[in-house]
């Protein structure tokens, strides 16, 4: 399991890595500022005291792409080797919404 | 093999996936996310069917300060955002820069935690909003509640790394431990954006 | 349990060895052990059950403790008894059928049992402590909050103990066949036995956080205080049974899927063919794992959800017929051409295809809703779970205890009391549960304590009855022949069936560190593809060399008596208390201590494996 | 909507089956033997499903016997190796497309059926074409008995429910506890009785006069077992002079004997808190107007004075373990029990009784007179279901009451 690499390539390589990681860490940056501006476009619609029938969709999408944000970017999901992670994820998702809309719509009262 | 996975230094690209015990400790956990999903998602629906039966109790539109939920909103983004910054080092193979953030996160955590039980407590006493007033405080105190409790654990889990690890440096035997603990935080937070976005939105919405 | 080796160590050390281990192979026989354990007290409970019931206005035993009785027998078959025997079995048999040396969590395996084991326990000292639950094993709120002994109560911790420790063996599991097979066992190539057991386990991980939540519920409405189920507070009613059926449906396919895999197994080995449609057999396994996440309300036709929902519910059910009908004509194809042996694991699936395939259709009966509302909570759907259960559950756990047993124990069970064991056993089940359909069509609802006489239920009642005893019998031929082959002790060769997977290419039972090369695999049936094309012996995929293996540990033991102490705490209260503080103290030190100290394994090194000579076949 | 199934009855296996099938149970309990058009239905659709189960099973086991007695190894063959089939996809299409079929054959009368037991706001139209008056009943749930009103006719009674033949009767019902299930199995399938702000509707109709036993069906404590109850389905002319009967009841009556007039005090005094004779809301425990015509005690026990007399002596505690009468404070002696006993026996209101069910009388009537103010028809629908909107309404009010 152990790189057998000799060290003048594992500087290199090191090198290209930390490029990477930088770049990444671009990305991330980018996305928690957007998180943070999502955060407050919901918090905002509400005390604004927008209608609701408009409120409550919008601000369930912004919570779902937050979410995918948080997934994909800091959870890193879309790199290689999270294919079995995305699938059971997404396994979860499902049997998740199946579960919240039986609570919310099957149940009587 | 096994006695060089504690030597630090010189870690392949993703160290947390370099071992076949670290490979499983990754998949398991996210497996153990996906199931956490569905936990999350029964209290949620228990709580959207309960959210109307206030009884004789307050409603959540009449004590939801968005204020406060906005505070621990940014806090635990930011908090979220830390701990990317500690992986980053860990993957620079920079065990002190990934300690300093860490440290961050957890003092943001704290921060999170005790602005929580100030909310609980003022609910309690300025509303007489406990636990047992009506389906709907028991339903509302059980989700953030087990929130809360995923975020405490997660605070002793990461100070208890960072203080086993804190002389030997980051390893092939650590780094998936670090690397798993920070997928667990970001998981407090994907939740923690339903919460806010279900429990106090709409609750204050209506 | 059973080699002379250990036989000559001393009980203690042996004790020891087992408290401590982390090797699959001797957790399954932990499982096999509790799980047989838990089995005979339900089939006790069953028999109360029966003489209860063998005439009219019987007063046998009186109805609080008949309630009781019946709550513990549901809940000890299903959580205790069929679980971790099936346990066992994946445990035994899936890392050597992918060619795997170790499961990916040794550590969390033998958690995951010592919390089934403590919750278990947990369970069953309701019945000296005031009182078992009495609610059913359903445990339907608000009849649940009434129940006034603890009984409930030990239900609930009982079972949130035991199911921390199944969601835990479902993600080793998981885990296990994502990253621990061997070269060449590519996904389409795994026997159908680790298929099955893999979506199982895919099916806890989702189903089982439901029943988390619910009795977490259930515990904060009967103990701290909580309104969830109590109409009075705005409580309702109708979210306990959403989140039970929402675990409780894809549970029953949990526990019949792994039976699947075994028959799938045991049909082409005594068939001497390869499994017909293997493809559309590892389809509708998952198939029918996703449409049972989306039939759960079946089990509510009668609560009032309306005629859509309950339409919608009825046609998704019926759909599963389809996945699994592709399941049985499989079997009976790669059965149609072959050279059929009658060993007793073949005999018990041959049992198997017509008893499940009854249950099946009364299932399909069930689901169409509005039929339902006679069916309902009637003896009929007790006929019909029982075929499934019984028919299809426990005869595939009993038919792979036999066909593993060499490889499990290294010995031979014998064959003429596994034919005595396994008809006594059919007939008998037939007679217990057949006539029980009629009974249920006849106006007997289930769970009754009594049935009225003048009512023409009383000679199929005890025809039931008496076919219960003919199950005992057979159970109790089985147990004696255990005991009896044990003592004895004969040794096998490692392919005593001539079988076509993996295990069977390694000596019984297998060393500790299962192979000892990584074997290489070419193809489906991989022992079968090399008994037709190369010498018979797996080829190895590596040159000899040192075996990492991992430490035996005795904190998921520690761990799990944690919480059992912590359960009573939380239960009694008020002094109480006090062991609650100790039990969870234990459980989070030793998990404090577990992940602070190092545990890196050890090296089997490769000098000590030339000495033990060829590790393969024979 | 029983067109559907005509077409079916023509085949052959279908009528033998239902002959084996209507051979057993008892008439007044087994759903092979339908006294109603809600169980007939059911059992339509029962035969169905079986007949189309044994068309599978029977596929299945030819394939099967086929296989074991055809692939058996034969001796001198052990070593034979067949031929490793991989599979074949035309038989594969094959019994994927077949099943599906069966099941579509089952699953449109399913959803059919489905809907049609879920429809109790289209009221029944007589021969003449006139809109017949629905009769409501509140069904309520109690361990381990149950209690009935009738709506707008001021009609209260437990244990037994009278309901005319030939026409639907309507079952709006709740929970005053735990989850109970309302089943007469000859007569119409089972629905839940739950205890949140749920009610239940459903409808019973019997085609024949009889006393048909009703079972609770979901576990509800010790005695779930025996909390039985019956439906006492009379002629519409005899269900009319019950009602008119039992709504002249106010309880005040003084009964004719001495020992009954001691009775009723005693009863008054030790049993009144809970028990009601004459209309009136549901108490702790069953109303007893029409008590002395039960056909059963406590819904399972022969009426005899042996039996009434341990029930009160020992407040059924071992008759019905768990119930809820053992509460009751009192301590009488054995002759004050006699009296209460007395008493009792004189609570018979109505000449309609249990065997007015088989007495082979058959009286008609539209029950119009029941309905009064509803008889001109103009804007009578409306009226109707304005008065359904407000007993919903003011359910919704007690119920609301009750949580505060
Ligand atoms: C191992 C467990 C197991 C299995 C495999 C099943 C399988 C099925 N079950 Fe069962 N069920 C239970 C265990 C199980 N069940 C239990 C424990 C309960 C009661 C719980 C309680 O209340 O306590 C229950 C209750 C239950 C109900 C609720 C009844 C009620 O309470 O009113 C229903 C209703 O739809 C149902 C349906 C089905 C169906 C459609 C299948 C299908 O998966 C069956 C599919 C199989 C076949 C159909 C046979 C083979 C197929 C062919 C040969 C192809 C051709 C067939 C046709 C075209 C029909 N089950
Ligand atoms: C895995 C699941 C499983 C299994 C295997 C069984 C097995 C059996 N069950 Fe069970 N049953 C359930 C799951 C299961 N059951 C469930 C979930 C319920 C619903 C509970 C509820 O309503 O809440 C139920 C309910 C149930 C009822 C309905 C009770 C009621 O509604 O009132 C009945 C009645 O006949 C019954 C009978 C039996 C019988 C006779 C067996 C037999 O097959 C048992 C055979 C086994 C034995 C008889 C063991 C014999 C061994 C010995 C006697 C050896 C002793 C000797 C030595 C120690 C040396 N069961
Ligand atoms: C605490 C309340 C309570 C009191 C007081 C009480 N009962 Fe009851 N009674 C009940 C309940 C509850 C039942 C129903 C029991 C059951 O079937 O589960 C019942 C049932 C009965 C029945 C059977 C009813 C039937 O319809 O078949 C009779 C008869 C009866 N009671 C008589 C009496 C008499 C006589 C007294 C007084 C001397 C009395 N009860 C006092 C609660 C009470
Ligand atoms: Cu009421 Cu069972
Ligand atoms: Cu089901």
């Amino acid at each position: 399991m152990a790189d057998n690499t000799n060290s003048a390539n594992q500087t290199q390589k090191k090198q290209f890595y930390k490029k990477k990681h930088r770049e990444q860490m671009k990305h991330q940056v980018i996305t928690f500022a957007m998180m943070i501006a999502f955060t407050m476009l919901a918090f905002g619609l509400v005390m604004a005291e927008v209608d609701a029938m408009f409120t409550v969709p919008i601000i369930l999408v912004l919570a779902a792409v937050q979410v995918l944000f948080q997934l994909y970017y800091f959870m890193h999901m879309a790199e290689e080797g999270h294919e079995w992670p995305a699938a059971m994820i997404y396994s979860g998702v499902f049997a998740a919404v199946l579960t919240i809309l039986a609570l919310t719509i099957i149940v009587w009262w | 093999m096994a006695e060089d996975v504690l030597k630090s230094g010189n870690l392949p690209e993703n160290p947390e996936r370099a071992t076949l015990e670290g490979r499983n400790k990754f998949m398991g956990f996210w497996f153990f996310l996906g199931g956490e999903v569905v936990l999350f998602a029964s209290l949620f629906g228990t709580y959207l069917a309960l959210r109307n039966s206030t009884v004789d109790g307050p409603t959540g539109q009449e004590i939801f300060g968005l204020g406060l939920v906005f505070l621990m909103t940014v806090i635990l983004l930011t908090s979220s955002l830390t701990s990317v910054y500690a992986m980053y080092h860990m993957k620079n193979n920079d065990f002190k820069k990934m300690q300093l953030w860490l440290g961050i996160t957890v003092l943001l955590g704290f921060a999170f935690l005790g602005l929580e039980i100030y909310e609980f407590v003022h609910y309690v006493n300025d509303y007489g909003f406990g636990f047992s007033t009506s389906a709907f405080s028991t339903a509302f105190y059980t989700l953030v509640g087990f929130h809360g409790a995923h975020v405490a654990f997660g605070l002793l889990w990461i100070i208890s790394l960072m203080i086993r690890n804190r002389k030997r440096g980051l390893n092939l035997y650590n780094a998936p431990k670090f690397y798993i603990a920070s997928l667990y935080w970001h998981f407090i937070d994907v939740v923690w954006v339903f919460i806010f976005t279900v429990v106090y939105l709409m609750g204050k919405v209506g | 349990m059973s080699t002379t080796a250990e036989n000559k160590a001393g009980f203690g050390s042996v004790l020891w060895d087992y408290l401590t281990t982390v090797d699959h192979k001797k957790i399954a026989i932990l499982y096999l052990i509790g799980g047989l354990f838990f089995f005979i007290l339900g089939g006790l409970q069953a028999m109360l059950i029966r003489i209860q019931l063998i005439a009219p206005d019987n007063e046998f035993i009186s109805a609080q403790f008949y309630n009781e009785v019946l709550t513990m027998h549901g809940t000890t078959m299903i959580f205790l008894a069929a679980m971790p025997l099936i346990f066992a079995l994946m445990n035994a048999v899936l890392p050597l059928q992918i060619g795997a040396r170790d499961v990916a969590f040794p550590f969390i395996n033998s958690l995951g049992f010592w919390l089934f084991f403590f919750g278990g326990i947990f369970l069953n000292v309701s019945w000296f402590a005031g009182g078992a639950p009495d609610v059913g094993w359903t445990a339907y709120a608000p009849l649940s909050l009434f129940s006034e002994s603890h009984g409930v109560d030990y239900y609930a911790i009982g079972l949130q103990i035991a199911g921390f420790g199944t969601l835990m063996g479902g993600i080793n599991f998981i885990v296990t066949v994502v990253n621990m097979r061997a070269p060449g066992m590519t996904y389409m190539r795994m026997p159908l036995f680790t298929w099955t057991s893999f979506i199982a386990s895919v099916l806890i991980l989702f189903a089982f956080p439901a029943l988390t939540v619910g009795l977490f519920l259930l515990t904060f409405d009967r103990l701290f205080g909580g309104n969830f189920f109590d109409p009075e507070m705005g409580g309702n009613v109708i979210i306990w049974e959403h989140l039970f059926w929402i675990f409780g449906h894809p549970e029953v396919y949990i526990l019949i899927l792994p039976a699947f895999g075994v028959f799938s197994e045991i049909i082409p080995t005594f068939s001497k063919k390869r499994l017909f449609g293997y493809s559309s057999m590892v389809f509708a396994t998952i198939l029918i794992a996703f449409l049972g996440f989306m039939v759960w309300a079946h089990h509510m036709f009668t609560v009032g959800l309306g005629p859509i929902a309950n339409s919608i519910f009825a046609v998704a059910t019926m759909a599963i017929a389809v996945p699994t009908g592709i399941k049985i004509f499989n079997w009976l194809f790669t059965m149609w051409g072959g050279n059929i042996r009658l060993t007793s694991p073949m005999v018990i699936a041959l049992g198997f295809v017509p008893t499940f395939t009854i249950g099946g259709m009364t299932g399909v009966m069930l689901a169409s809703a509005a039929a339902d509302f006679q069916y309902h909570d009637t003896y009929f759907v007790v006929a019909h779970f029982h075929y499934v259960i019984v028919g299809g559950t426990v005869l595939g756990i009993f038919a792979g205890i036999i066909y593993w047993w060499p490889k499990m124990f290294g010995t031979m069970l014998n064959e003429k009391l596994n034919h005595w064991f396994f008809w006594l056993f059919f007939i008998g089940f037939h007679l217990t549960f057949f006539f029980q359909h009629f009974l249920g069509l006849m106006g007997m609802p289930r769970r009754y304590w009594k049935f009225l006489p003048d009512q023409g239920l009383d000679l199929f009642n005890l025809i039931s009855t008496i076919g219960a005893f003919g199950m005992a019998i057979g159970t109790i031929i089985f147990l004696v022949n255990v005991v009896m082959t044990q003592m004895k002790g004969e040794k096998v060769s490692g392919d005593p069936w001539d079988a076509r997977t993996l295990e069977w290419a390694i000596p019984s039972p297998p060393p500790f560190y299962n192979f000892k090369q990584e074997p290489l695999v070419r193809g489906l049936d991989a022992l079968w593809v090399e008994k037709m094309q190369g010498n018979g012996k797996i080829q190895p995929a590596e040159p000899l060399g040192d075996i990492h293996m991992p430490n035996r540990t005795f904190v998921p033991f520690v761990i799990s008596l944690g919480l059992f102490i912590a359960g009573f705490g939380v239960m009694y209260q008020g002094a109480m208390w006090i062991l609650a503080g100790i039990g969870f103290a234990t459980t989070f030190g030793a998990m404090l201590y577990r992940s602070l100290k190092d545990d890196i394994g050890y090296h089997v090194h490769k000098e000590e494996l030339e000495e033990e000579g060829d590790g393969s076949n024979g | 909507m029983k067109g559907w199934m005509t077409r079916f009855k023509a085949v052959m296996a279908l009528t033998v089956m239902a002959l084996i099938l209507s051979g057993c149970g008892e008439p007044f309990l087994s759903t092979l033997q339908p006294r109603g058009e809600g169980a007939a239905m059911l059992l339509e659709l029962i035969i169905l499903s079986t007949v189309i189960m044994l068309f599978v099973f029977v596929v299945v086991m030819a394939i099967y016997i086929y296989v074991i007695i055809k692939f058996r190894q034969k001796k001198g063959q052990e070593d034979f190796i067949p031929k490793q089939t991989e599979g074949s996809h035309a038989l594969e299409t094959l019994w994927t497309v077949i099943p599906i079929i069966l099941l579509l054959i089952l699953a449109v009368p399913t959803v059919q059926y489905t809907f049609a037991f879920a429809d109790v706001n289209t009221p029944e139209v007589s021969e003449e074409g006139e809109e017949l008056d629905q009769i409501w009943i509140d069904v309520t749930g109690k361990q381990y008995w149950w209690h009935f009103e009738y709506e707008g006719l001021d009609v209260t009674t437990s244990q037994e429910i009278y309901i005319p033949t030939d026409r639907r009767v309507y079952l709006s019902m709740i929970s005053d506890d735990v989850i109970h299930s309302f089943w007469v199995p000859s007569i119409q399938g089972k629905m839940d009785v739950n205890p949140t702000g749920n009610r239940n509707e459903m409808w019973l109709q019997a085609d024949e006069e009889g006393v048909y036993w009703g079972k609770c069906a979901e576990l509800c404590g010790p005695s779930h077992s025996l909390m039985d109850f019956k439906v006492i389905a009379v002629s519409p002319g005899e269900f009319e002079e019950w009602v008119e009967d039992m709504q002249g009841v106010t309880g005040e009556e003084e009964p004719e004997t001495a020992t009954a007039q001691a009775g009723q005090e005693i009863y008054e005094e030790n049993c009144l808190s809970c028990h009601a004779v004459g209309s009136s809301p549901n108490k702790v425990g069953p109303n007893l107007t029409n008590f002395a015509d039960r056909d059963k005690l406590a819904g399972v026990f022969d009426m005899t004075e042996e039996n009434l007399f341990e029930w009160i002596d020992t407040k059924g505690e071992e008759m019905k373990p768990g119930n809820l009468m053992v509460d009751a404070p009192y301590d009488l002696n054995e002759e004050e029990i006699n009296q209460v006993i007395e008493y009792l026996m004189t609570l018979s209101p109505s000449d309609v009784t249990p065997e007015s069910a088989d007495n082979g009388v058959y009286i008609d009537s539209d029950l119009s007179d029941l309905f009064p103010e509803e008889e001109e028809d103009a804007d009578e629908e409306s009226e109707e279901d304005d008065e359904v909107d407000e007993d919903e309404e003011t359910d919704e009010e007690t119920d609301e009451n009750d949580e505060e």
